[in-house]
């Protein structure tokens, strides 16, 4: 039976993918908008995660050519470069969702006084 | 032409990005030294973005396809741009569009904004280099950096807006990285099945590797947050609130760029980068959609007949509109799929007219409720009359455009034999012909209570009714904002007029030819 | 709501999780991943650009369109904030005039005609309590430490060929450096270091010397960022001006990710007024 | 060498049993003050056994100028953490000492539950 191998195998899907839908399920029930943009932050995470869980090769080194390396290279020695790449990029982008979104709270709370959505709605309503 | 040019001439496609970029950056950092030159600067940055796209639209239409390789590397290790006719059509909207309401909405910008101006022109700039660059890239994760960049542009543009503008934005923010990350996330099962990012590279791939239980799902989340991005039925709630309180400036680009391109992406990666069997052939999901799009028409429809101010009312008609295309889109006939392209373009334009002349109300009278729209055919007979005209586009009556992709739609409609589809297209066209003659109702037979003032907004419809039409005096928006309005609406018409050309030259050659 | 959402998510999730099934295994060298396009960089990079480091390689070179945009989603982050928060109101209508507290840092609006009030009145009391004594500790550590991170933060910079490291790293360590010393003093201190303007002009030149070195190969005839036109410039070769590149590139985006988030610190920490902080 | 080994072994465990301190001490603890005190002291103290096992395991491994270098540099990493993290601890007591915060006592827990 190969199911421990299996499961052992693939934890790193599962991992993130909990942590998808952690942060997706914190972004729509939450009432805090604090705490949405953290399960904001959550999400993004996860996926960073999943694609650098991607680059992974077993046996392999990070991705800096070694010195004894230069003359002939063989790609099997080496982690994947472009994920890496690729979330830095995310990584970036998420912070400055992250700077946007910490941004319009600062400005809702300067509003309504409040960061609880039910609150915020409150007052537009009887308003 | 002589050697320079056709040396800078090969780079339009990079330039359609870059141009505007930089340019806004120059007039961000113009805006620290002087205020006055950061207009200039953006003007000049979205007009050499219009003319690269013009540049490419015809090189496109004589049957060329541009590729262009960024930092020389082809494209499996690179970043292309590919950009046939379909996408430099939409370029040349985008670049239009953005240019012409940046004329429009100067003055206001610089009214609201003052001091802020410049940043306000470079993050609009911003916005549209980075749709352009949506449109143009063949690079799917590019696609996700450009559109963030577009979507965090747009969230700060949002943001500046009416008292509950922030917290609109802030749930448009929510919303829409839900929908960026589901498609990054997409992009994460692409690059773990394929091992690429090109789309030309992975549909060659996906076409060797026959039907795969990982491409089924990366397409699933790419849709799902494409929906969530374009404001498709279940998951538009974001955009009425956002739209409204959005300053008129931001929500006339907006509403008329955003959605379409979100649309243009899904059509993308249907077309070019997922086998079109994963899409149509097993009919579920296509039917599915359809179904969608015809219960989103119908809400849509309803909310914004319970509406009370002019541009709340629009929004809804923009979630209709979107509904339009993706239903028309998930056809799967070559009828439906020409109707949703040429309703981009069409929508592009009509959207832009008819939230510009609202802008104008908005200027002159303060306030957009119906009870403020009295006598205004008499204070301002050129935006109205192109309100009118654009009204008459969305609700689709003959020599304007908006009638052209109906026709198609619903052509495509009955062939595929979706009914349903077809009863919501021709009741969606009732019922916003109600919603237009109610305005046009208000706007021509009722005359204000008094003369109104700076806040007409006090005005109670009750007062006292005037019996006969007493003339009021002219008070048109202002000269600037008026000729782009005239501009558009004039456009819509030529639209209507080249339609057969523009299907013809740039739509067809773009739908691959499986579809019948 | 709370339901519905708990319903959706772990359906999706269900269908995720099982889709996860067909995934190829954690670390498995066969998978397409690591076998289409990355043994091509793996290969090549050293040779293309003499650089060791071939994350630095992919990210400068190769992908490079994509780090610009990169940095100018940072830019437009900084734009956003800006644009959101600032205010300048303070202080221009005319009439009254701000009283600063020294020691605490808290300004007092004094009406027109107004006095300031008492040494010991009521104003004043409950502005002492919120005064901060001098704290040694956490200055001192932080004065000390700054010069050092700011050095460490240039090491990652130059080094990034060879080691990780890079642009973005580096542009974020330099630009704690300056919020630390906001913390650790107060904003006034560090507004004196790095005016707001600085930042902002800062942010737009560094995404600018990368998008310039862009279109500077562009003018010289390639295509857009492709360094290798840049050679007769830079005296070196081909491979060389490759590698030359990418550092002026990064340099770049040091400055800017470095005056971004200094920028966004200022904006947020005092709500867009610029007199406060924390 | 083995008799390293086992010494590596031993402080990693260490390290790993006082940060899993530190953690209960952040669930346990009554207040803010004491949750504070449980986490810098212990973070510390793991910290140092984990660095002290990675220089052990460099040194027995390459025992060359190397190896000496990279174990330098660990050094110097021990002694960034000495100095950043009671500071960072200090601040944040001091930070919650002038929003007001009351250490905890018996009395103020029988005040209010």
């Amino acid at each position: 039976m190969d199911a421990i191998p299996y499961f052992i195998g693939k934890y790193n899907y599962w991992g993130c993918i909990f942590l998808f839908f952690l942060g997706m399920y914190a972004m729509i029930s939450k009432t805090n908008l604090i705490k949405k943009i953290i399960g904001l932050n959550i999400f993004q995470t996860s996926i960073i995660l999943f694609f650098i869980s991607a680059s992974f090769k077993h046996d392999a080194t990070l991705p800096i050519l070694m010195e004894e390396h230069k003359g002939a290279i063989d790609p099997v020695m080496y982690l994947n470069p472009l994920p890496h790449v690729l979330m830095l990029t995310a990584i970036v982008v998420a912070v400055a969702t992250l700077g946007v979104a910490l941004t319009l709270a600062l400005k809702v709370y300067r509003i309504y006084g409040t960061l609880e959505e039910d609150e915020i709605n409150h007052a537009i309503q009887s308003h | 032409m002589d050697p320079i040019m056709m040396e800078f001439s090969q780079h339009s496609p990079v330039l359609i990005v870059m141009a505007p970029f930089l340019l806004g950056m120059a007039a961000a950092a113009a805006g620290w030294a002087n205020r006055k030159w950061a207009f200039p600067m953006a003007f000049l940055g979205l007009l050499s973005g219009l003319i690269a796209a013009i540049h490419m639209l015809i090189k496109t239409a004589k049957g060329e396809i541009l590729v262009y390789h960024m930092a020389g590397w082809l494209p499996p290790f690179g970043i292309a741009y590919r950009i046939d006719t379909f996408s430099a059509l939409i370029l040349t909207a985008i670049m239009a569009v953005a240019l012409i309401n940046l004329v429009a909405s100067r003055a206001s910008a610089e009214k609201d904004f003052t001091e802020k101006a410049p940043a306000w022109y470079a993050l609009y700039v911003f916005f549209v280099s980075g749709l352009a660059g949506m449109v143009a890239t063949e690079d799917i994760f590019n696609l996700y950096v450009l559109l963030e960049i577009a979507s965090l542009s747009a969230y700060a543009l949002i943001g500046m807006g009416h008292n509950r503008a922030p917290f609109a934005a802030l749930n448009y923010l929510l919303m829409g990285t839900i929908g960026a990350s589901f498609y990054l996330m997409g992009v994460a099962y692409i690059y773990i099945a394929t091992g690429s990012l090109n789309m030309t590279d992975i549909a060659v791939i996906l076409q060797e590797m026959g039907p795969n239980p990982t491409i089924t799902m990366a397409f699933a989340l790419c849709m799902t947050g494409l929906l969530a991005k374009m404001a498709a039925f279940p998951v538009h709630g974001w955009l009425p609130n956002a739209y409204t309180f959005a300053p008129d400036a931001t929500t006339n680009v907006m509403a008329a760029l955003t959605t379409k391109v979100s649309i243009y992406i899904m059509i993308r990666l249907v077309l070019s980068l997922f086998p079109l069997s994963l899409a149509f052939d097993t009919g579920i999901i296509a039917d599915a959609m359809v179904w969608l799009a015809t219960i989103g028409i119908f809400a849509g429809a309803f909310m914004a007949l319970a509406q009370k101010s002019f541009k709340r009312m629009l929004t809804y008609i923009v979630v209709v509109e979107v509904a339009y295309m993706v239903g028309g889109f998930w056809l799967g006939n070559r009828a439906g799929m020409t109707g949703a392209m040429l309703h981009i373009l069409n929508d592009a334009a009509m959207t832009l007219c008819v939230f510009m002349a609202v802008a104008n109300i908005r200027a002159r009278r303060g306030a957009d409720a119906f009870s403020d729209l009295k006598g205004l055919f008499q204070t301002m007979p050129f935006s109205m009359g192109a309100l009118v005209i654009s009204g008459l586009a969305i609700i689709g009556i003959p020599p304007t455009c908006g009638f052209f992709s109906k026709w198609y739609l619903i052509s495509g409609g009955i062939e595929a034999g979706h009914w349903g589809f077809v009863i919501a297209l021709l009741s969606a066209s009732i019922i916003n012909a109600i919603l237009f003659f109610k305005v046009f109702e208000i706007a021509f037979f009722e005359v204000p209570a008094e003369t109104f003032g700076q806040n007409s907004r006090e005005h109670e419809s009750d007062h006292h009714t005037h019996h006969g039409l007493p003339s009021l005096a002219m008070a048109e928006a202002r000269i600037s904002m008026l000729i782009p309005l005239i501009i558009m609406a004039l456009t819509l018409l030529a639209l209507g007029f080249m339609t057969g050309g523009i299907v013809n030259l740039f739509i067809d050659p773009a739908i691959p030819g499986q579809v019948l | 709501m709370k339901k519905l959402a708990l319903i959706l998510c772990l359906f999706a999730g269900g269908l995720l999780l099982m889709n996860a099934h067909y995934l190829p295994m954690w670390g498995d060298p066969a998978s397409p991943a690591s076998t289409h396009v990355s043994p091509y960089f793996i290969e090549n990079a050293y040779e293309h650009t003499k650089t060791p480091n071939m994350v630095a390689v992919v990210l400068a070179d190769y992908r490079s369109y994509d780090t610009m945009f990169e940095a100018a989603v940072v830019l437009a982050a900084g734009f956003a904030c800006f644009f959101l928060l600032r205010s300048r109101a303070r202080g221009k209508k005319g009439g009254h005039h701000y009283y600063r507290h020294i020691p605490t840092g808290v300004t007092i609006k004094i009406e027109e005609g107004g006095k300031l009030p008492a040494e010991n009145s009521k104003v004043f009391r409950s502005i002492d309590a919120l005064w901060t004594p001098y704290d040694p500790i956490i200055q001192t550590t932080c004065r000390c430490l700054i010069p050092f991170l700011q050095i460490y933060s240039l090491y990652v910079l130059a080094h990034g060929h060879y080691s990780p490291g890079g642009g973005f790293q580096a542009g974020v360590v330099l630009g704690a450096t300056i919020i630390l010393l906001a913390i650790s003093h107060n904003l006034k201190t560090s507004l004196k270091r790095m005016s707001e303007r600085t930042a902002a002009l800062w942010s737009i030149i560094g995404v600018f010397i990368f998008a310039g070195t862009g279109l500077l190969c562009l003018l010289l005839g390639m295509d857009y960022l492709n360094y290798e036109v840049l050679a007769p410039l830079l005296l070196s070769d081909e491979a060389m001006a490759r590698s030359h590149s990418i550092l002026i590139v990064e340099v770049g985006v040091t400055m800017a990710v470095m005056a971004v988030m200094v920028w966004i610190y200022y904006n947020l920490s005092s709500a867009g007024q610029q007199d406060e902080g924390l | 060498m083995i008799i390293f080994d086992i010494f590596i072994a031993l402080l990693l465990a260490a390290g790993c049993v006082f940060l899993l301190g530190g953690a209960l001490g952040i669930l346990r603890m009554p207040d803010f003050y004491t949750r504070l005190h449980g986490a810098s002291l212990l973070d510390t103290i793991a910290l140092v056994c984990l660095l002290s096992a990675s220089i052990l395991y460099v040194l027995t491994r390459h025992p060359d100028v190397n190896g000496l270098i990279t174990s330098l540099k660990i050094i110097l990493i021990a002694v960034f953490v000495f100095i950043t993290s009671p500071t960072a601890t200090h601040a944040i007591a001091d930070a919650g000492r002038r929003a007001g915060l009351k250490p905890w006592t018996r009395q103020n827990e029988e005040e209010s539950p």
